[in-house]
């Protein structure tokens, strides 16, 4: 019904793709997405959050990496659920792309890319703040944070009470 | 049916997946945390054919189980 | 008084700098500044807003490209003051880089960077909303929208009434 | 005093800069509108030494004077 709703609001077909890379995201591949975007003269303001692993001090140790795993074909799903929701809160959208990292990230290098375009900036600035956050809230994606006594700690983007999950 | 486990979970069963069977969510949950040690401590939540569950619900046993620890992604 | 605060929160030095570059940002300068983060550790997050040259329609001829000039000392000056607003209301963002293009910029280039640098998102994010919106308030830089006949309209970010600006 | 124009303002004045002498920024403002046909139709700003003003205020000569239309950068 939300798929319906949101393939009536923009005229878009929302087909099921893969948001996952297997390691970190270069930096060239984020200048070739944007490079793409030349051709489309609708475009006035492209808004793009990066994602990088954040070397945390957690007990004395600092975080050197984090392994990331996926219920890949749920988180894909999902995604799809988020694009639609999106284009249907800002059908002036012209694209959006949204990618994250499998397997051992380290420390400094980006994990995680959501990239909206739009004529004017308010709705692509918009759209990536609620990417962004529903992506953290609502993609199956676990993360090993791996620290330099070779010892790891699971990450978890809401501290919960044990129990608590999914709340 | 297979019930798939991830991160922190499939760390204490040693294990991607799991072959139980079981008629319903609750029993299943109830098999499961007898068979992984520490599970009950855990949060998880629990997915049939991709969606979380919240409540109970019957199970034919060709669903798609997983077992989901708290979202790390980004 | 506004600069020393910002000093005194953060530490840091707001040197006047030079935000100009001449003709369209090209896509591997971008890629080129998100590199070079790499081996800052402490940021979990990049936030990068980038203004491309829209092809409008006025009057039944399009836009296709905008020549941007600007009273550069002024507008470099207003960007210090911008930046040191910038560090004092999001003390914890690790740094800020600001560009704007002169010269002819062909619909569908880049003309416009704003990238800001924390640990976490939200800084960020709301860093690179204020000051994308402060720079098109408050820098004199002037924009002459070139149509298709070869003929040209005078951009203006805010619609006024004649007379009533500066408001 | 060098007076800086820019945008449609240089445009109209078929100049970048003017020489023009004045004790006050109302008195200079009379001597623009005088000079630039068409400058008392525009929306503009005066900036003196790189900071808008919005009052009157009196001129010794050294500063730097700028004629400023809409801003439009981004």
């Amino acid at each position: 019904m939300e798929q319906m709703k949101a393939d009536l609001n923009t005229g878009k077909k929302h087909k099921l793709r893969d948001i996952f890379v297997e390691g970190a995201i270069p930096a060239s591949f984020i200048a070739e997405s944007i490079a793409k975007h030349a051709t489309r003269t609708d475009i006035g303001g492209h808004e793009i959050f990066l994602g990088q692993v954040r070397s945390d001090v957690i007990d004395d140790k600092s975080v050197e990496a984090i392994e990331y795993t996926a219920y890949r074909e749920m988180a894909n799903e999902q995604m799809t659920v988020i694009r639609e929701e999106a284009f249907a809160r800002w059908p002036q959208m012209t694209c959006l792309h949204v990618h994250h990292s499998q397997g051992v990230i380290k420390a400094g290098e980006l994990c995680f890319m959501v990239f909206a375009s739009a004529p004017h900036r308010q709705q692509a600035r918009e759209a990536v703040a609620f990417v962004t956050d529903e992506v953290k809230k609502r993609l199956p994606i676990f993360g090993k944070e791996i620290l330099s006594n070779a010892t790891h700690v699971w990450k978890s983007n809401e501290p919960r009470d044990p129990g608590s999950w999914p709340g | 049916m297979k019930v798939l486990l991830f991160g922190i979970i499939a760390e204490k069963a040693n294990a991607g997946e799991l072959e139980l069977e079981a008629e319903s969510v609750s029993s299943l949950k109830h098999a499961l945390e007898q068979q992984i040690k520490g599970l009950r401590e855990l949060s998880y939540a629990l997915a049939v054919d991709r969606v979380i569950v919240h409540n109970d619900q019957q199970l034919t046993g060709s669903e798609e189980i997983a077992l989901l620890p708290p979202f790390a992604g980004g």
